[in-house]
């Protein structure tokens, strides 16, 4: 894999999912006690050989520089090769700015590249994958650009990008924006091309006007380029809602699920930092949750997943709930079905309590 | 180079045997501790916490996991461009090779290493004490001393005394006998192994004592002794932090149990950082039915049974109904369903299969070492090295 | 100097500089033959002992990061402390972003802090100087701001900040924009305080809606805080247009600056790139020149400065110029009083020549 | 640790007392070459860029300067998560400790090292060889023949031939003889010192080898001419690049030479990189009256003479009136005014005076050690080992 050049974009829809992206893309955000979502992509990237990946900064990009700096947590840090950013391009007109003008304006860079072929992807999608078998696939049928796709699970009404595909994969339709039905192939929007396919697309799309990938890219040219789809049947979940995110981190209290993202597989790299290990003491009471280092667990917790240095004090009970980094839950306080950002402080005796399909979401810094 | 006023030797050249099974394939400061740590992190830590960033590490026996560990010195922010960590084991001249014959001659053969920074000070630390200490105070008391030596010294019960280097001294800090492991013990000030030198001056007696060939090249029987003899100004520095060596195995299952309790005696929490090397594992799971309390537990451990009063390490799975009770479960042990381990330390990657019991007879602890597969049968075995 | 935080502001007035600044910032323009012109301040605070520095990134900053990365190259790549990064604040109404918006944003990082003091700089200043006896004046006198100036050498119109002091350092009048004359006091935008002065000028500042720290933070305050002077006598060049970028490069063929500035004090790092001795084949005829690892030299070159990677061909000849990276200069070309920016190709006997107070620029990646 | 499919291992242990006094301070691989090189820097950058990412560095003799040089092995992309350069001295175990004996005694006791990784293939480097190389290409081959090993050969003059290993192979390259460093050689086909083994073959026959008291644990001596008798599918993998053993100054001296001239025998600027530590130092500076041709000049110099046929490492500084030709003047030796130097290779930090006059009567090279200090009044003063 190491003829792959790896993209991450993290333009996104950012409406989605606000409450918890104010200050930083969907990315960012972070995710099963210790992680933020780009880890994924990144990590699945290093663990399939790829050694050279450039992410597309977002707008507010401060939180990925500081999570990701020179990417030495994920061995990308190399005097040749290696990590590399593309600064957003401001449109002229609206503050948005655009995936294919930013890709334009680097095309210099990716023509100079030596690598054969490139592999573009988003940055907040939860999964464990080794493209390996995903490049082989590409360079045994005549695909000139193949979409990573996963089978759904269950009826969704939030708008997805779903394929059509033949039985040796060839994609006859796409349709962006649709509902998701049991079985449909729901496009996990990476794509892997060769680089002259992705120059190609990426000049003939951005000199006509036009500014999304897939939308002005791969739709508009979809009769040009055989365009085929591989599926992927490990665990898959794409964070574009609250309701998402909340949802994937408790399908982690699954202990499958845990395993085959965290263990079986390939690891998850992100940016280390200094901890101890999570101490319990004499009163603590803890159940199917995932605890971080750098807790202090004085109380009870169920169900629930606390990032690192989170302290609960005692005869103070978490349930159902997500507790970012640094916060501190105080004696006797009660908090169900709750999400706390980063560094919450909950007073002695507060109950908080949200519904199970709609989690009370605290703000940083909130003190309660 | 640059000159620096203060350089660290660490020496980690020895083989711990002491320590039994736990130091048959790693040298004793690679040893695991305290749910996440090796032993090194401590004086390691210790040195950058202290703005002490040139630190050579002295290695002989069994060094490639410590090597490993140590990596580019960047877990403890000591991978610099000027100074930083080295790892500084024996080598070869134009006339032969010696390996290290004693703590003084270790670091004797780096002289040359020493004299490239040209430092005022030199700090000489060993690599098996578990303490966080800010050296910069002794290097200022040591200045203000005028002295051409400091030694840390803590005071340990009475009885243990025997077991030090201990010293008598005068009301202000000044050293006026040091005697090395005394049967009849004078006072129960005892050396920590922390030394800070004027280096010129020792440079000068580790020369003198490299030609002399009684002796044993020993810091604490030798070059102390002699600058003791020869009225050379000597202090103590007090210390009266938490201080351990864990150069036995009761010691050093002593040392993590005083990690637990409710306010434990040695808090890892406090502000001060003990770095070390983080795997790159997820937060640990505890399942609907655990019991835990009064433990430490770190990342990518799966725990279903029950944990109490006990240290566990990385990646560890604990089954069902199973009960660790006062002990210490170093990295990817696998303790399966219905085992009951009971003060003992179960050293890396080992396999407990069920209905194991691990627990001695007499009180002492158990040792189960690297790699071991335990099953009922071979239960009882006990291997305290 | 580990209880001081570097802070390093890439915001400046760019149309001072604007031919070879189109995509960078000054502070990143290419200089003496290997380095960017941040290199100084960056080295300057490492080598005082500053550990932590934080770069205002301007809103052009792809070629900051692209330079500076970790910081490892200045030894500032650290698990903690270090060296980071503030992204600009984009202002609602202008497009320009404002210092005093971006140190107001990020303020709760400054309370944070656990140093004493800050220093302030911009990036475009060409000095080596150690900030120890600057702190030491800080400290002895009763001064809660000191602003490091130098003396003017020579008349001259272009805009700069001239201070009055009083012979025990005392400034008592500050005239911003003002013309300079022989013996003025010169600020070199350089400020030292203690984290608290500066976080109280932010926040009074910026509540105010002030944008810049010397005009609406020092001198509104000016009767509030007592402000010195610390006069540094060493060489000092702020590059403010491309006759100061032309002067201060040919500066460097006089030994004794090119001595002061790189051998004789602490080392100016930059990033380090892998590179060849320059080769000298046969026919090379070179004098009084700065010439950079990489270049191949067949031709003849004087009182030049070539960049790392220039080709001279046989009979080519260069007089006067500043060849920056990457440049080919063929067969029997002549280049006289001229800056050639990055990867610029003059061909075979083609002959380019500016006036020596007027060089002729040539724009990056250019074939003439 | 991850399975990886070859690993390198470079013996970098040597003195190289053949080099004099260039190696009195330091080993052999750190010497200075080429005008900001050392040695070492190219079985290194030839890993790299063949992607082999995990190295053993195998270290002996006066390490010191070596260890600070390679340093995290970051100089040559090496500084990786997953393998990356590890600096291998010798160590203690249990039960004593050993130096390393021989080529062969190297790599059988880090057995433990490479066993870390699993490899399929080990491929063996020496540090004292200047040359770029592919080794994937080489391994391909080595995997097509289905060798068990496969060594680097290049033809050479054949009265330089006793000198190396003289291989007589088929037409497929298959080897038939080998002879090391034969009074008749039967070819002119030389061993470079690169072997590509099956890791567990090789092992098989470390560990034999490590019993055998009457073996000189050497690669050439033992190993191979033991895998002939045995039958093992011996092959030859032709190089016909530049390849010089840098072993005697007169080879080092003549391999700095070839990098000159208008098109060189070997060019450092080729597409395939060579990395090396570059010092943070300005871009030389060429004064009004100097005259340089056919030199290599690094940055930091500063040259006001006369620069002919030279190699010029970084900081070296040429006085006004001085002429240097055809020689090497490594790091930071300063040059005074009116200085002659013909056919010379001067070490690091020397200073030579004023007037002084540095060549020989009879062309052999001359060597001034590092440090020296040579005036106008002891220039005749050769120093050839």
């Amino acid at each position: 894999m190491n003829r792959v050049i790896g993209l991450i974009n993290l333009e996104e829809d950012r409406q989605l999912i606000k409450e918890i992206t104010t200050d930083r893309p969907i990315a960012t955000v972070p995710f099963a006690g210790r992680y933020r979502l780009i880890d994924f992509i990144l990590s699945n990237m290093v663990n399939s050989g790829i050694i050279n990946v450039g992410i597309l900064l977002p707008q507010k990009f401060g939180s990925v520089l500081d999570h990701i700096r020179s990417g030495k947590d994920w061995d990308l840090a190399r005097r040749h090769e290696g990590l590399f950013y593309l600064p957003p391009v401001c449109a002229k007109n609206d503050s948005a700015s655009c995936e294919l003008s930013t890709f334009y304006k680097n095309i210099d860079f990716m023509k100079k590249s030596t690598q054969d072929y490139v592999l573009l992807s988003g940055g907040h999608t939860v999964f464990n994958m080794n493209f390996n078998n995903a490049l082989r696939f590409h360079q045994n049928t005549n695909s000139d650009i193949t979409i990573i796709y996963h089978k759904a699970t269950h009826e969704s009404s939030a708008p997805c990008t779903v394929l059509q595909c033949k039985e040796n994969g060839l994609i006859t339709d796409i349709a962006n924006h649709s509902a998701s039905y049991n079985d449909a192939n729901i496009s996990m929007g990476i794509y892997l091309m060769s680089r002259k396919t992705f120059i190609d697309i990426v000049e003939y799309a951005y000199e006509r006007g036009g500014c999304d990938f897939l939308l002005d890219g791969i739709m508009r040219l979809h009769n040009k380029y055989n365009v085929y789809g591989y599926n992927y049947s490990g665990y898959v979940s794409t964070i574009n809602s609250i309701h998402d995110y909340y949802k994937t981190n408790m399908d982690l209290l699954n202990p499958q699920i845990w395993q085959e993202l965290f263990m079986d597989n390939s690891l998850i790299y992100t940016r280390t930092k200094n901890d101890i290990p999570a101490q319990y003491k004499s009163k603590a009471k803890v159940q199917n949750s995932l605890i971080a280092n750098g807790c202090i667990i004085e109380g009870t917790v169920s169900n629930s997943i606390l990032f690192r240095d989170v302290k609960i004090a005692k005869g103070a009970e978490i349930k159902n709930s997500i507790i970012m980094q640094g916060c501190t839950i105080n004696e006797d306080a009660l908090v169900e079905n709750v999400i706390c950002d980063k560094s919450v402080t909950i007073s002695p005796q507060k109950w908080l309590k949200g519904a199970i399909n709609y989690p009370f979401i605290v703000e940083k810094n909130t003190v309660i | 180079m640059k000159k620096i006023e203060c350089l660290a030797m660490i020496l980690a050249g020895g083989q711990g045997s002491r320590l039994g099974c736990l130091t048959k394939k790693i040298a004793k400061p690679a040893v695991p501790f305290g749910g996440k740590y090796r032993i090194i992190d401590f004086p390691l830590s210790n040195c950058a916490n202290s703005g002490i960033e040139t630190v050579g590490v002295l290695t002989q026996y069994r060094p490639l996991e410590l090597h490993t560990y140590l990596g580019t010195g960047e877990t403890w922010n000591l991978d610099r461009k000027n100074g930083g960590m080295f790892i500084l084991p024996p080598y070869a001249r134009e006339k032969g090779a010696d390996w290290y014959k004693g703590t003084a001659d270790a670091i004797y053969q780096n002289i040359n290493f020493v004299e490239n920074y040209d430092p005022e000070y030199v700090l000489i630390l060993s690599g098996d004490h578990i303490y966080t200490m800010d050296y910069s105070w002794m290097l200022e008391e040591h200045k203000m001393n005028k002295a051409d030596a400091t030694i840390g010294v803590i005071r340990v019960p009475q009885k243990e005394a025997s077991r030090f280097g201990i010293m008598t001294t005068d009301e202000r800090g000044k050293i006026l006998a040091f005697d090395e492991k005394p049967k009849q013990p004078k006072s129960d000030l005892a050396s920590m192994g922390i030394y800070i030198f004027n280096w010129k001056l020792l440079k000068h007696y580790l020369e003198e004592d490299s030609i002399d060939s009684s002796s044993s090249h020993d810091f604490g029987k030798n070059i102390i002794p002699k600058m003791l003899d020869n009225k050379v100004r000597l202090y103590s520095y007090s210390f009266d932090g938490y201080w351990k060596d864990v150069g036995t195995i009761e010691s050093l299952w002593e040392a993590n149990m005083d990690l637990l309790k409710d306010t434990p005696s040695f808090d890892l929490g406090s502000a001060w950082r003990v770095y070390s090397a983080t795997p790159s594992l997820p937060p640990h799971f505890i399942g609907p039915h655990a019991k835990i309390k009064n433990s430490l537990i770190s990342s990518g451990a799966v725990i279903e049974g029950t944990v109490e009063n006990s240290v566990i390490f990385s990646g560890v799975k604990v089954g069902a109904n199973s009960k660790i009770i006062n002990s210490v479960i170093m990295p990817f042990s696998r303790i399966a369903e219905n085992v009951l381990i009971d003060k003992a330390i179960i050293a890396q990657n080992c396999e407990i299969m069920t209905n194991s019991k691990i627990m001695s007879n007499d009180g002492s602890v158990i040792v189960i070492a690297e790699n071991e597969i335990i099953t009922p049968i071979n239960n009882g075995k006990k291997q305290v090295g």
